[in-house]
């Protein structure tokens, strides 16, 4: 290739990501830097006069010390979240993707279509549902798989069963779309070489749709980690996430630099963590 | 059928039907047996539902109707990954995501087997890809590709193994000498091999039985010098090899066992044929003759041949072929006949477009089929 | 094995697909449900009553949600163009090209998503504020807004079905003489077709959805979340549920009517022939 | 101007004179709507003034609302809005900050004239020079009568054991903290660190035991409803307009608190006129009563309760709407706080809270 | 080069070389000039780096070094939708979302053709398609499958053509008729073909010109006849068609110019071989000769072959292959020979094994090797 052709080669893929990046970088990144900014500013300011940036890496320091459990209990939470989407959202996507024939699109949508109606209708629907003096509750009561004085609601249990819930189409779409391109001969090719259909799936089905599973994972546990709307409707004090303490901090403490502070620490944080994964799952490839 | 047939694990199609979800039937009721340890070749025109065949024997597709067994065994409906059955795969399905090496182990892995690692490397030796063995498919050539679709069954030892074009991307000798290690391998153990395969050279030298498919049906089955001497269909005269098929009038029926003769008038000339030899009962028939068996010499010189002799005819058409050469006569009622002769050296040289030949064959060669039949099936229409 | 066990082990992958998918319902047949409720005895309480058609005689009455709705509606819509295209094209350079920058860039497209709404939503505040652009707040900045955040959602879908897709039909395209907008247009978006559909659907339903983010840039207007979250300090408007209901039987129709569309459009092709 | 919000320099013309236009913001379910025969009052208003009025529902929180606005006026730029009702602490913290514009009082001659004497003179604006009461309602508490007993204390509240896990408390740190600071003995208007610390200790403590279940925002009142808490400090308002006759919304014994949300119009608001228009036709007795018999919020207009006797006699001895003397007696305000000091409780409280 | 060949389009490969990015040279440094309008076919085995080169010349693949023109236009860097060249692909890359007639129609509709069905049409006539137009490629056959991909490149008719493998999974009489299509269609349009092939007869029976490729380099280019009848490597001898080479010590060499021969010393029978057919600079070589050039006869019967002459070789093997039967003869040296034998049903049934033949050849026919090189090069080891 001569150097001329490089140069062009190189400059449609800059072409290609110029409209993203540019609006990232207006819309995404320039706010992002005045939160850094922010999160390095004397927390002794307010909301109303403003805070003057004096390079305070206390902030970062106090920020971690007061608020590593919710930082904790968000990954936690957020990670059990994703499991369960993941296996939820597997079984779903590998039924469209291969055995849903000429209603692939219409399922498809059919994921998405309950999301159309609003977040918040759905919750209170949940809530409805899973009410303390509602059937399920009660016929878990009776079969003793709940205390007499138990309940659903306001409980971790709850909080996780939201964010599955609210964040399965995330994890859907992606893995359909990986999944959708897998030659069924292969699946085929594998029978006859006296896989049964576990093998199938764990030698030929999910490596193959590993492209999906990590863009899956990554849809699904980045936004669970930093979501504060399933505990705050469905949850305790006592299973508050770090988005509810950043979501405290900014409005009713209005302690910006410390609240600044504490998102700075959860991006890093969850940037760190996708790098890790991605290098294990072996699809560095993806980013 | 006697006991020891019975326990015999001969794979064995009943009824065997295809049809396809947009309405397509591909396999028309088959009904096949194919002996234990035997070489079976399936030959047929492309879209005569050969891969169909061979994917329900699998189990990769279910049959509409039929089917299948191994021995006692009703098969039809048995999971892929029970049945003792390998497939070479046409398109070859290898393992984007797995190495060579790890494509070829997959099969004795799935079974259990602990250490795959010398029947790996002996089978990679086998189909010389020793080199390959750390690749991903996507960096084969595609005979390279071919070989690995091979080794990956091959390694199996299955009972039954179904072969769909195996050899197909390979260059001759290397189609040669991998035609001749399935033979060993074949006989050493004693499977059961069912061969698709455009190759009839290949179907000859290496089936026991050869079965002609035809638009879903099975035209002709029988040892392959059995199809090639003596065809029962027009299509299979024409598309096992090639034939000459001229018209001809049945004059008399003479003898009977295996002596009886049919007496037919071709073009003037009245030739004999055995009865076993004869397909059809009308009084009409398309009399066949081998290209090879048709023997030329200029007109005037001496031609070494008892039989039928025509005079008259002029050679309209020739073309080197390595081996033999192939002329077209042109015979005085019009026809072109082919001939094939051997490049021996003998005749030093090609014989001249526009020569006048004499042409003769010997009569106990020739087969007499339906006159109802095309003439041209088994030919593709150009 | 039977054939009623052949027939649960063939359908058996999408026997249970089908009950995730019931999963997923649970909450919309409460919607549906309530979209009958006769709430006037007490509002706040949301459980079924008695029965009645008024919510869906008057699915507007209540005062500014069908404009919100109407807002909601084009927003996504436009939200979901816009970032479905270029985040498409992000994805094509991400997996196609290896460019330098390549890894800021992918740094770049997931960090929005892990970024807490809360703190996106207040510092693309500031800068719009910055910009002079406080009093505008409205519309076109919850626009901006949700393009923004749809991206990567549509950047990381469109790259798990790109990656891995056989190259050998682009060039088979290019040797067919398809120039680099016909190879895409004919040979590569109709294979990454369900990847963009899926992008595409999630980015409109983030759209359609979201309310943080959009109460921050939102001004004075509202959205149909806006709407709901403050109707649903004091009960919930059972003609919320309406419009629920009605959103995913208009997406169904809507895929439905293509679907008939492009395959009448199939067989008139045939019979063309 | 007061305060240092430094907009001293921002000032608009008022354009109400070549534009008929009004925009407000305020809490969702905050006025009457046109149903039927029945004429909202603020269609009335739009009929006589010939004012277009684009009106929003959306302030669910002070905090949250600050949180959107506050860039906008800090920069001396428009919010799109001309008016909108805050509580009391968050519209003296506006007004400190010098974003809200004084009314003419020559524009608002209701106002003066009819604001109940309970209303003037709060210590963050005196002359209601820059604010209007809009509603005003308790803090108190409420429960299920259909679930659970009669529940007459906060101390009962926070350890009765029938309710543990069934409780909740408002994320609105002056509501809860001044119904704790009262069930110990303390004058939510005047209190000390200790006072603070000891209710917080109170707070914390029923938290650790289980008692509480959340703190939440306006949504309480469903859970209570459907049964999932049985009782929980509540606003006077939601309850009463719930109309639900299980829940019941009564004064603990130690007192309960009361609140404004008032009228404010913010610097760039450039329709102020109009804006007073608004606030002088909503001071009249006769459409303040009108507005009262549908939100059950106390109605800050003098002579409204008589207007009543014409639109519902049943809500005129109502005394969430016209409380009495003595039922006023029972209600506390918060003490104001400066930004530091608000800051400081803030972060205790949702340090417990979260 | 004169200025009439200048003005020519011809292909012309210089230095064409080919790694990959794991560091194999799949090509190195190929100089090749195929002229405009003919019919140039690509031999070699599995891997050598046929579907390399060509990938080259459609621009799918950048070279690693050299250049690519067609006549005088440097097409190294071009984009592969501006060169006037067309591929039908060895693992046929059909549009997995467009029917078949939508394939077809692709390239002519790319080019802006507007009223494309009468040529759509026709091809599908020509590949036999037609009942198939309105499926996808998921739902052919692989033959069909392969024909598609032929018609694909075929209806766009472009300067050059690179064909891969086009016909190897169509059954020999499907084969032979689009042969003869390639043929026409190349000749009536003078189109550039660049065809690679491991059907041998289709290799000598359509080219013009043949090069037999080994290892990513060219081992011998000319005429069909040529490269059978006069090999230059061992390699070349056996690849192409199958030979027996026969150790020989050169003797003496003797005249000039076109009558120049070299005496070989072959197991004490001296062979005479003409100097064009020697192809080794040393006192050692290797005696080529075809076996269809070997001819046998019982021992005592009378040999029509004036030639060398051999007695005492058994027949140690004899496979019958329809049109011919090879035999396997144990040379008194110890070596075996192979010998084809057409079945012309003049001897009346096949030579048995163990019978003692007298075996000859006219030495004109001979070739001589070099014995540097593996006599067994181009066979593949077992
Ligand atoms: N992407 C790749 N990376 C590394 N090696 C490759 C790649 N593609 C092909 N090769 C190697 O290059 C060599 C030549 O491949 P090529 O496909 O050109 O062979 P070919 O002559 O067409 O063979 P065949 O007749 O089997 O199709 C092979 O040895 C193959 O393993
Ligand atoms: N999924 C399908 N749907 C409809 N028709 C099909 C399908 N698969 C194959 N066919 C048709 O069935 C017939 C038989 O196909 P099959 O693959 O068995 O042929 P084949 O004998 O293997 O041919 P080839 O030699 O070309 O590989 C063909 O005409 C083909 O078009
Ligand atoms: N639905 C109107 C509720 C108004 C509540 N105002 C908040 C006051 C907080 N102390
Ligand atoms: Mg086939
Ligand atoms: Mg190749």
């Amino acid at each position: 290739m001569t150097a001329l052709q490089r140069v062009f080669g190189r400059n449609a893929a800059y072409i290609l990501i110029a409209p993203a990046a540019l609006w990232l970088a207006v819309f995404f990144l320039f706010p992002i830097l005045s939160l850094l900014t922010t999160s390095l500013s004397d927390p002794a300011g307010n909301p109303v006069t403003g805070y003057t940036l004096t390079w305070r890496v206390q902030n970062y320091v106090e920020a971690l010390a007061d608020y590593w459990p919710y930082l904790g209990r968000s990954l936690l939470y957020a990670g059990i979240a994703t499991f369960f989407c993941l296996i939820l959202g597997y079984v779903l996507a590998y039924a469209i993707a291969f055995k849903a024939g000429r209603f692939k699109t219409i399922m498809l949508v059919l994921v998405i279509a309950p999301f159309f109606t609003s977040f918040l209708v759905r919750t209170l629907s949940w809530k409805l549902i899973l009410a303390d003096n509602g059937w399920i509750v009660e016929t878990l009561q009776s079969l003793n798989l709940l205390a007499e004085d138990g309940r659903l609601l306001a409980t971790p249990v709850a909080v996780v069963a939201g964010l599955t819930y609210n964040f399965l189409p995330f994890m859907i779409l992606p893995l359909y779309t990986s999944l959708e391109k897998i030659d069924p001969k292969l699946n085929e090719a594998a029978a006859d070489l006296y896989a049964n259909p576990v093998q199938r799936f764990w030698r030929v089905i999910w490596p193959l749709s590993l492209p999906g599973v990590v863009g899956g994972t990554l849809l699904t546990f980045i936004p669970a980690t930093g979501d504060y709307i399933n505990a705050e409707l469905l949850g305790s004090p006592n299973t508050q996430m770090v988005g509810n303490r950043i979501q405290a901090l900014f409005t009713t403490v209005g302690d910006y630099p410390h609240a600044a502070a504490l998102s700075v620490i959860l991006m890093a944080m969850i940037v760190a963590m996708v790098l890790y994964y991605v290098r294990k799952a072996g699809t560095e490839d993806l980013l | 059928m006697s006991l020891a047939e019975d326990a015999r694990r001969d794979l064995r199609l009943a009824g065997l039907t295809k049809r396809y979800p947009n309405g397509f039937v591909a396999v028309k009721s088959l009904d096949l047996v194919i002996p234990q340890g035997s070489f079976f070749a399936l030959l047929g025109p492309s879209g005569c539902g050969k891969t169909t065949t061979l994917r329900m024997v699998a189990g990769l597709e279910g049959p509409t109707a039929g089917t299948i067994h191994i021995g006692d065994t009703d098969i039809t409906h048995e999971k892929p990954f029970k049945r003792p059955v390998n497939t070479v795969f046409q398109n070859y399905a290898l393992f984007p995501h797995l190495t060579i090496a790890e494509n070829v182990e997959f099969g004795p892995k799935r079974r259990g087997v602990k250490d795959t690692a010398s029947q790996v490397k002996e089978i990679l030796e086998l189909t010389e890809l020793t080199e390959q063995a750390a690749k991903k498919p996507a960096q084969l050539s595609g005979g390279q590709q071919q070989r690995v679709a091979l080794a990956r069954a091959l390694i199996n030892r299955p009972e039954v193994l179904l072969l769909d074009e195996p050899l197909g991307a390979l260059d001759l000798k290397l189609r040669r000498a991998m035609q001749i290690e399935l033979k060993r391998i074949q006989e050493e153990v004693g499977l059961t091999f069912v061969h698709v395969t455009h190759d009839q050279e290949e179907a000859m030298t290496m089936a026991d039985t050869v079965a002609v498919m035809n638009e879903g049906r099975i035209e002709q089955l029988g040892t392959p010098y059995d199809l090639y001497t003596n065809p029962h269909t027009t299509f299979v005269a024409n598309f096992l090899g090639r034939s000459n098929l001229v018209k001809g009038t049945v004059v008399g029926r003479e003898g009977t066992g295996a002596d009886a003769v049919v007496k037919v008038d071709m073009h003037g000339t009245v030739v004999t044929i055995k009865a076993s030899r004869v397909h059809t009962e009308s009084s009409e028939g398309w009399i066949g003759i081998r290209p090879e068996k048709v023997l030329i010499q200029p007109a005037g010189t001496p031609l070494d041949a008892p039989g039928n002799f025509f005079s008259g005819a002029v050679v309209s058409e020739a073309s080197y072929m390595g081996v033999s050469t192939e002329y077209h006569l042109r015979m005085p009622w019009g026809q072109e006949l082919i001939c094939f002769e051997q490049n021996t050296g003998r005749r030093g040289g090609l014989v001249a477009v526009g020569t006048q030949v004499d042409v003769s064959w010997r009569p106990e060669f020739a087969f007499l089929l339906d006159s109802s039949q095309d003439a041209g099936a088994g030919i593709e229409e150009e | 094995m039977t054939r009623v066990g052949r027939w649960i082990g063939r359908h058996l992958a999408l026997a249970l697909g089908l009950l995730v998918l019931l999963y997923m319902y649970i909450p919309n047949f409460i919607v549906a449900l309530m979209s009958f409720n006769d709430a006037s005895q007490s509002r706040n309480l949301y459980q079924f009553q008695s029965f009645t058609w008024d919510n869906w005689l008057n699915p507007c009455a209540p005062l500014g949600m069908c404009e919100s709705l109407r807002v909601s509606i084009s927003i996504g819509l436009l939200a979901t163009i816009v970032s479905t295209i270029i985040g498409t094209l992000a994805a094509f350079a991400l997996v196609r090209h290896r460019f330098e920058g390549r890894s800021t860039a992918n740094l770049m497209v997931f960090l929005p998503m892990a970024t807490p709404e809360i703190v996106m939503g207040s510092s693309l505040l500031a800068l719009f504020v910055a910009a002079g652009l406080g009093g505008q707040l409205g519309f076109w900045t919850i626009l901006v807004a949700h393009i923004m955040f749809c991206i990567s959602f549509v950047v990381v879908t469109v790259r798990s079905r790109l990656s891995g897709l056989d190259s050998n039909l682009e060039k088979a395209a290019m040797d067919l003489y398809a120039n680099e907008w016909q190879t895409f247009w004919r040979v590569t978006f109709p294979l990454v077709f369900p990847g963009i559909l899926a992008a595409a659907l999630l980015a409109f339903s983030l759209s359609f959805d979201d309310f943080i983010i959009t109460n921050f840039n939102a001004g004075q207007t509202v959205t149909f979340p806006m709407f709901v979250w403050g109707a649903a300090q004091r009960g919930v408007p059972m003609q919320v549920n309406v419009i629920g209901t009605l959103m995913f039987i208009a997406a169904l129709t809507f895929v439905i009517l293509g679907e008939v569309a492009s395959r009448r459009r199939a067989r008139g092709k045939v019979s063309a022939r | 101007t007061r305060g240092g919000g430094g907009t001293a320099g921002c000032v608009t013309t008022d354009l109400s004179s070549t534009e008929a236009r009004l925009a407000i913001s305020n809490w969702p379910e905050y006025i009457d709507e046109d149903d039927g025969d029945y004429l909202s009052t603020l269609s009335q208003f739009q009929e006589q003034t010939g004012i277009q009025v684009s009106y929003t529902p959306d302030v669910n929180d002070n905090s949250e609302f600050f949180a959107r606005v506050r860039n906008q006026l800090g920069a001396c730029q428009p919010t799109g809005r001309d008016m909108f009702m805050l509580t009391d602490w968050m519209a003296a913290r506006m007004i400190d900050a010098g974003w809200i514009q004084q009314l003419d009082k020559a524009n608002v001659p209701n106002l003066d004239a009819n604001l109940i004497s309970s209303l003037q003179g709060v210590g963050w604006d005196p002359n209601r020079d820059y604010s209007a009461p809009w509603q005003s309602g308790f803090t108190g508490i409420a429960y299920n009568k259909s679930l659970v007993g009669e529940v007459r204390t906060m101390d009962e509240l926070l350890t009765r054991s029938d309710l543990k896990g069934k409780v909740t408390m408002l994320t609105e740190m002056r509501d809860t903290m001044g119904l704790l600071m009262l069930s110990n003995g303390a004058d939510p208007a005047n209190f000390s660190d200790d006072d603070w610390g000891a209710a917080l200790e109170k707070l914390s403590k029923a938290r650790a035991d289980g008692q509480i279940r959340a703190f939440t925002g306006n949504e309480y009142i469903n859970d209570l409803a459907a049964g999932n808490i049985a009782a929980c400090v509540a606003w006077s308002g939601d309850v009463a307009a719930a109309e639900d006759e299980n829940l019941v919304f009564l004064p603990p014994d130690e007192g309960m608190m009361i609140w404004s949300d008032n009228m404010l119009i913010p610097v760039q608001g450039m329709h102020k006129a109009n804006a007073e228009k608004w606030i002088d036709f909503y001071y009249d007795p006769k459409i303040a009563a009108q507005l009262a018999a549908y939100v059950w919020y106390v109605c800050p207009v003098e002579g409204a309760r008589e207007e009543m006797e014409s639109i519902d006699p049943s809500l005129v001895d109502n005394p969430l709407i016209f409380p009495t003397d003595e039922y006023l007696a029972q209600t506390n305000g918060f003490m104001s706080l400066d930004e530091a000091k608000a800051s400081g409780y803030e972060r205790d409280f949702a340090d417990v809270t979260g």
